[in-house]
């Protein structure tokens, strides 16, 4: 695994545009509700995730960091 | 008929079709919105009507012009600041003796301010916020049901005086829902004003204009409006008195304050304190003379405003110094409740050493 | 011998108010003409707005109203749109439609109004005597720009017709000058044309007339009409600017 | 007798239907009422809540400083809310996401597990119909019958909806 | 100093400048066109400065609001029809206490009107006709040099209480001609206020605003700026009072109206009639301590407006039911004479009994 | 691992106020990455208006101002000229920019004021709960068009851009979306050279940005980020509308 | 003479653009006042006039009318 | 004392200059003064009036209902305000282009042939100096002195133009 991202899951409004765009498919759905009522995303940490920072770009609520090596 | 659980905004939409309101011309803003949607849906598809969502206040209060000199019924609605935007239009529209029919739902200001519901308009309706010595009717409603009424009362007066008519709402007022009833169907023919411009066909060609070289000319037109205005005064001035009898101290207040207002008084007479109220429905013509009636019983006069105190002029140059005005007042779109209005009503009461009873 | 040519039934016997030599009254003089001969005069409304053309209702013998300043197309829109029997027509100066008007204009245009617009352009607020309008030419003077319009500050002569152009809404646009026998004849056929398109219901339309205004551009008359030739057209290019009517020129 | 009920959730929940459904209701059974919808700019997304006044009398105020009654459908609109209820009053909660810890003993605390029941009966939308069966049990402002007749007007010809919508509502009143 | 024959409204120009004055935005209306071709002039070119014709009143009144943000000493200028489309502009520049000087030289209305001179602005200026409880200070020059004088203190009481102040003239004070003297250099620095929006440069971002969610936030803001108004109210009214002492009748009268008055004065004086003037310099906030205690040694209050009564509602609100007060006025743009305005006093005068005396 | 991506400095630690999926935010970080990238917090002064972006001033660390609705570009205009050491934007939505703001955006343009203009076209009044735009699409409902836009009532889709291009004072603008990784890299870009035209002194410069409004288009938000490719981008199509800047494009 | 013209003299401003454009030179400027001030143009009876009605087409008046036969 | 007077005529015959330099050598002379052009919608072209009011004291109004002197330069001009002359007053007429039928004996008629005597010093323009420098004479309301020294300030270097007004000042003060 290339790189990996942290998400502010109170930030997070569940749009999943991230997932949509992440090419690594490192990013997935959860079902906890957030406390302004929103069911944030969750990324997998076995997964793929290569850093490319997609998920950055496109995420309104600007809840991602990347971290590469 | 049947009551139906309505916001006021929509209730006044229904009443003005149901008046025979040909046209209207608007543009969005919180919290009238509800108004213009309401004609999108249900007028702009209508027979022979006009929808229009203008691209801001100031085209759409000069469509109403126009539609208005072609002879129809026409409406215009906004809020605060699209309120001052419609200015100049309305010295227009009264100058040319065009009836018209405009609605603010006012919210917190000055600024952008707030959507919360306020009085902070009261001034400008009633004294004209435009230029030139104008008057327009101002109607002030205090329920969902009123706004109905009065609705359908301003396009009356609007024709019967060729006089733009206000109705000065509040964002309380437009967004919350209560039962309401209609009590006119909608016309089967739309109404044509007799002096509208329609073309130059069996008379001689018509202008509807101000503009002059001469001003002798628009001091006879200033003149020609005062003495239509002085009869407006006489005919049309209107109030709703409550419990002012025997009252000790009368609380002036209109629209959602007088009925925060009445809910307080009906809690200071249980525990006997004689208090009363007057709520003007009618801002201009205002009620100038019951009140000063009344100062011949009551002697103390607490005028209870959402603003920082405007009205109060008004009740002030009625009563010609007699009696004594208090004034109570919360701005930029705070809500107060009856259980505060009471405590103001009990300070005031026992501060001028009043007496209970029944 | 037979009269040729006499005053139109449509114009009333007064005197213009207007400047020796000022291009309004040959227009007004088209207007009235135009009405006249398409038999139009019960149903025509006109709005006149401010600018020296604000007394047009004086000359002009059908119904008209007033607007306020910039306000014409809101207001024949809201006539057209309560009586749209109506044949409606507004008569707009450059700093009326141009400038405080821009946003009615263009907006009553992208709704394609069925309006017919007379627009006067003589790169001048005339009846306030002599400021730049928005179609003032690049150096000219002005009472406000009395160094001559600069472009870094005061920017470049607004083209209304090609912009308007760019709408759906729009049918017909003309730009023509009433400043020689030909132009003045020209003129009086895209007004024709105008009102024809309103007519048939296609949308809206608009003649742009350059116009000269001898007392503001401080010149002689015949000077100023050769101004509109010399330099105006240089930048307001005479001729078609728009047609979607598809119908055929008249004659 | 004035009675004042605040609704709250997320946005979604269907706080505003719920108490447009009791405004409606309470219409039907001759009482004054009004309703009002929370509003503003911050009504991007975030929670929504409604105040409902029942009265036999005019209504002075359509809002409720201090309402009789609250149902609060997510643990925000809890925490808002429960320090308003008028002593004495009732505090509704939807037990399947709130958790009511409140230093309040003048208050009865009812908890209704709204969601679960929705989602056993999986349709987890009608949670708030389940919410407002349970209150008009509790509170008695108007009967379940009422609202199930608005619930068929409102709905209009939806059967299938009206249907689901009933079996919810019954399923709250029957909770108590 | 040497005394120049200027215009008034070129001595608004010239006394701007002087003032500092380092933008003007306007738009072309008569009766004021001397002024914006004065600032095209004299302000468009010189450094650091700037003079736009903006597209309209509205652009005007918001580009305004850009420099004042930006710190400048800024100013525009209208006459009745621009000022109605400037009202919502005027609300902002109150509501964000932003500093700015606003000319109306006013002229017959409603509509489009007269370019005459008139008064009937007086409700618009004082009350605010833009939505929400605002004031702005109101000064109202009767003079070419009073006007030079008052523009130059606009400016100053612009900053000093971060307000927009209305100079109200009208278009006869625009256009005629009389001798002006101007007291004041220009600076050669031009201030910038220390609030400015200038970039975070050594200090945290700021914001300017007053949309808000939060009413009581609305209603705080309110509150400061009431408390301001009280301020002003107890600092800045001005008025002039002319031969009151021993007056059996006071005139009130505001511009070139109370000019036209004090000729009439004059001549009443000479015959012996015991006549006298309160000239309000500042319509807001308005001289009503003065009037009021005038009520103790005068019992007769003429107040003579061009316009249909407007500035009469101060007088009485002043007056609180003491002493008695008529109204003459003349609207839409006619210029009465001294010699009519001392038929009216006479009449008075004589009616109410008055005894003659030297 | 190294951080390869975080916050940007001068965007406020404060969550959004928009609802989920909405372009807002997304050009909010990209305005703030650009003053950050280009140096100028210290110059900036951003004016916003009245539309869901009414708090911008919450979140973008610069000195702003709330204009009245529509007048973005008059604001704009009264600080650059009173301050020109500034580096001046608008951010306004669409009813703002191209309804009411029509006649001061136009010739704030034609004046080529040096200001940016960061132009969010959501096809739809956002703030005020989803009313038309002048850039809804034909026959899009929203809750003034409960029918779907009609052209012959409502008039058309208005394209600002395309008609500013056509003045003298513009001198770049380009139309990106936010509703990809790919657009959202054009979109920063085009922002960062506007600003780099400002600087430059050269004139009047504009990005128009495609923004999602998935609340009020009534669609699940991938939905709404791929109707601006399937439906918005054919009446708006994408890319540089008009650049006289000269400049070659940044890397 | 094919044509004549008459021009109303009170009328007339004497912008004189009939003169510049009339094909037959048949109108001159005169020297007389009218009522409101202005120096009317007159019809030169002995001239060319062939009734083209050019002057009645520029005249900004209407101030001429124009007899063929 | 106060004096108001009225000048009218065409447009360009320069009736507004005559009033302004009345007025600015009444400044220079140390008295109030006041001057008022006429304007309005109707000056296209037509005629043009401005009213000078001279004083030692403040003066009320600068308008003139009842002035002292009216110079009128054309006929409209002459009919327009021969009525409005106070009785006792002056009424100058441009002999050269008004005849005065007037039914009022209670003011003075002066006659002066300012356009003639213009047109043989061939400058037509300056038949509002010739008419001035009557004026001056006959009023004595400014020495000519002032008016030439206002001449030179208003026309600044123009050398030229000063010499032929300054001539025709003099030629019309020298008439009586
Ligand atoms: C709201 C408002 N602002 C300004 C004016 C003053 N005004 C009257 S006409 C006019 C412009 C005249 O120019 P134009 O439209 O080009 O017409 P023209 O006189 O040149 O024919 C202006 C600024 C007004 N009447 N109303
Ligand atoms: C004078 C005035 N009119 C109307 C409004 C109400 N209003 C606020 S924002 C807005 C339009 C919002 O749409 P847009 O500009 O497209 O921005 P968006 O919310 O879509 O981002 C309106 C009409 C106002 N604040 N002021
Ligand atoms: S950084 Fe790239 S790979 Fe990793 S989660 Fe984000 S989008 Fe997917
Ligand atoms: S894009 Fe951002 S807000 Fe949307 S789901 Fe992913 S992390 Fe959450
Ligand atoms: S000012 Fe110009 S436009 Fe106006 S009437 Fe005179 S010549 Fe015509
Ligand atoms: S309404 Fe639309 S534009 Fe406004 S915040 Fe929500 S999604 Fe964004």
């Amino acid at each position: 695994m290339k790189g990996y991202i942290e998400i502010d899951q109170e930030v997070c409004k569940g749009c999943e545009m991230c997932i949509v765009f992440c090419p690594k498919k490192a990013i997935s759905a959860s079902s906890t509700l957030n406390a302004s009522g929103y069911i944030p995303v969750a990324f997998n940490h076995d997964g793929e995730c290569n850093g490319c920072a997609i998920c950055a770009t496109v995420c309104p609520e600007v809840a991602i960091e990347v971290y590469r090596d | 008929m049947t009551r139906m659980l309505m916001d006021g905004n929509s209730a006044i939409g229904e009443a003005a079709i149901r008046a025979g309101c040909q046209c209207y011309f608007g543009y969005p803003i919180t919290p009238q919105n509800e108004l213009i949607e309401y004609m999108a849906t249900h007028l702009s598809r209508r027979k022979g009507c006009s929808f229009i969502q203008a691209e801001s206040e100031i085209a759409a209060v000069n469509m109403v012009f126009g539609a208005s000199l072609a002879g129809a019924r026409v409406m215009t609605s906004s809020s605060s600041p699209g309120m001052s935007l419609k200015q100049e239009g309305i010295s227009y529209l009264a100058s040319c003796e065009l009836a018209s029919v405009i609605v603010n739902m006012s919210r917190g200001g000055p600024g952008l301010g707030s959507i919360a519901a306020s009085q902070s308009d009261y001034f400008q309706a009633t004294r004209g916020g435009g230029h030139g010595d104008y008057r327009t009717i101002v109607l002030a409603p205090s329920s969902v049901q009123e706004l109905a009424d009065l609705t359908h009362r301003a396009f009356d007066l609007a024709d019967k005086y060729r006089i733009p008519v206000i109705i000065l709402g509040d964002g309380m007022l437009g967004q919350m829902m209560e039962p309401v009833e209609f009590k006119h169907e909608a016309p089967a023919e739309l109404p044509v004003r007799s002096d509208a411009l329609r073309g130059a066909k069996g008379r001689p060609s018509r202008i509807v204009r101000t503009c002059t070289s001469n001003p002798s000319e628009l001091e006879e037109l200033n003149w020609s409006l005062y003495r239509r205005y002085q009869l407006i005064e006489k005919k049309e001035t209107s109030c709703e008195a409550f419990l002012v009898d025997d009252a000790e101290l009368i609380v002036v207040a209109y629209g959602i304050a007088a009925r925060i207002a009445k809910g307080a008084i009906k809690n200071a007479r249980t525990s006997g304190l004689k208090v009363g109220l007057v709520r003007p429905i009618t801002l201009w013509p205002f009620p100038s003379e019951k009140i000063k009636e009344l100062a011949n019983t009551t002697k103390y006069f607490l005028v209870f405003e959402m603003n920082m105190g405007q009205m109060v002029e008004d009740v002030q140059l009625a009563l010609k110094g007699e009696g004594e005005v208090f004034f109570y007042g919360r701005p930029g779109g705070v809500i107060p409740t009856p259980s505060e209005v009471l405590r103001v009503i009990s300070r005031h009461y026992y501060q001028r050493g009043l007496k209970k009873g029944r | 011998m037979k009269k040729v040519y006499s005053r139109p039934r449509l114009l009333k016997k007064r005197t213009f108010h207007y400047c020796a030599g000022c291009g309004h009254s040959i227009v007004h003089r088209l207007v009235a003409e135009v009405v006249d001969e398409m038999n139009l005069q019960e149903k025509v409304i006109g709005v006149n707005s401010a600018g020296c053309s604000v007394f047009a209702y004086n000359y002009l013998d059908v119904d008209m109203a007033e607007s306020a300043h910039g306000r014409g197309a809101a207001v024949a829109t809201g006539i057209k749109r309560a009586y749209p029997e109506a044949v409606v027509f507004t008569y707009q100066g450059d700093g009326d439609l141009a400038a405080i008007g821009t946003a009615e204009t263009i907006h009553a245009a992208n709704r394609g109004e069925r309006i017919t617009t007379i627009f006067i352009n003589n790169a001048i607020y005339g009846m306030t005597g002599g400021q730049m309008a928005p179609t003032t030419l690049v150096s000219q003077q002005t009472t406000t720009t009395p160094y001559g319009r600069d472009v870094t500050l005061e920017g470049y002569p607004l083209k209304m017709s090609e912009m308007l152009a760019l709408l759906d809404g729009v049918v017909y646009i003309e730009r023509t000058a009433v400043n020689s026998p030909a132009g003045i004849r020209k003129t009086k056929k895209a007004i024709r044309k105008s009102f024809q398109t309103q007519l048939d219901g296609n949308g809206f339309s608009l003649v742009e007339i350059l116009s000269p205004c001898p007392v503001n551009w401080k010149m002689g008359i015949p000077e100023s009409w050769q101004w509109i030739d010399k330099e105006m057209t240089k930048v307001f290019p005479l001729g078609l600017i728009k047609d979607t009517t598809g119908a055929r020129d008249a004659d | 007798m004035l009675i004042k009920t605040i609704f709250a959730g997320f946005g979604g929940q269907g706080v505003l239907s719920m108490g447009l459904n009791l405004a409606q209701a309470a219409m039907l059974e001759g009482k004054n009422v009004t309703f009002l919808p929370s509003y503003g700019v911050e009504v991007r997304g975030g929670t929504a809540n409604c105040t409902v006044a029942v009265s036999d009398e005019e209504i002075a105020s359509p809002v409720a400083s201090a309402p009789e009654f609250v149902v609060a459908m997510n643990q925000p609109s809890l925490v808002r809310f429960q320090n308003q209820v008028q002593s004495g009053g009732i505090l509704f909660f939807n037990s399947s996401l709130v958790n009511p810890q409140t230093p309040r003993g003048d208050i009865e605390l009812v908890g209704v597990p709204a969601g679960d029941i929705a989602e056993k009966m999986d349709s987890p939308k009608s949670a708030n119909m389940v919410m407002l069966g349970a209150f008009a049990r509790k509170t008695n402002l108007v009967s379940v019958d009422t609202v199930a007749e608005v619930l068929n007007t409102i709905l209009k010809k939806k059967a299938k909806l009206i249907a689901i919508n009933r079996k919810a509502l019954m399923a709250g009143y029957g909770l108590f």
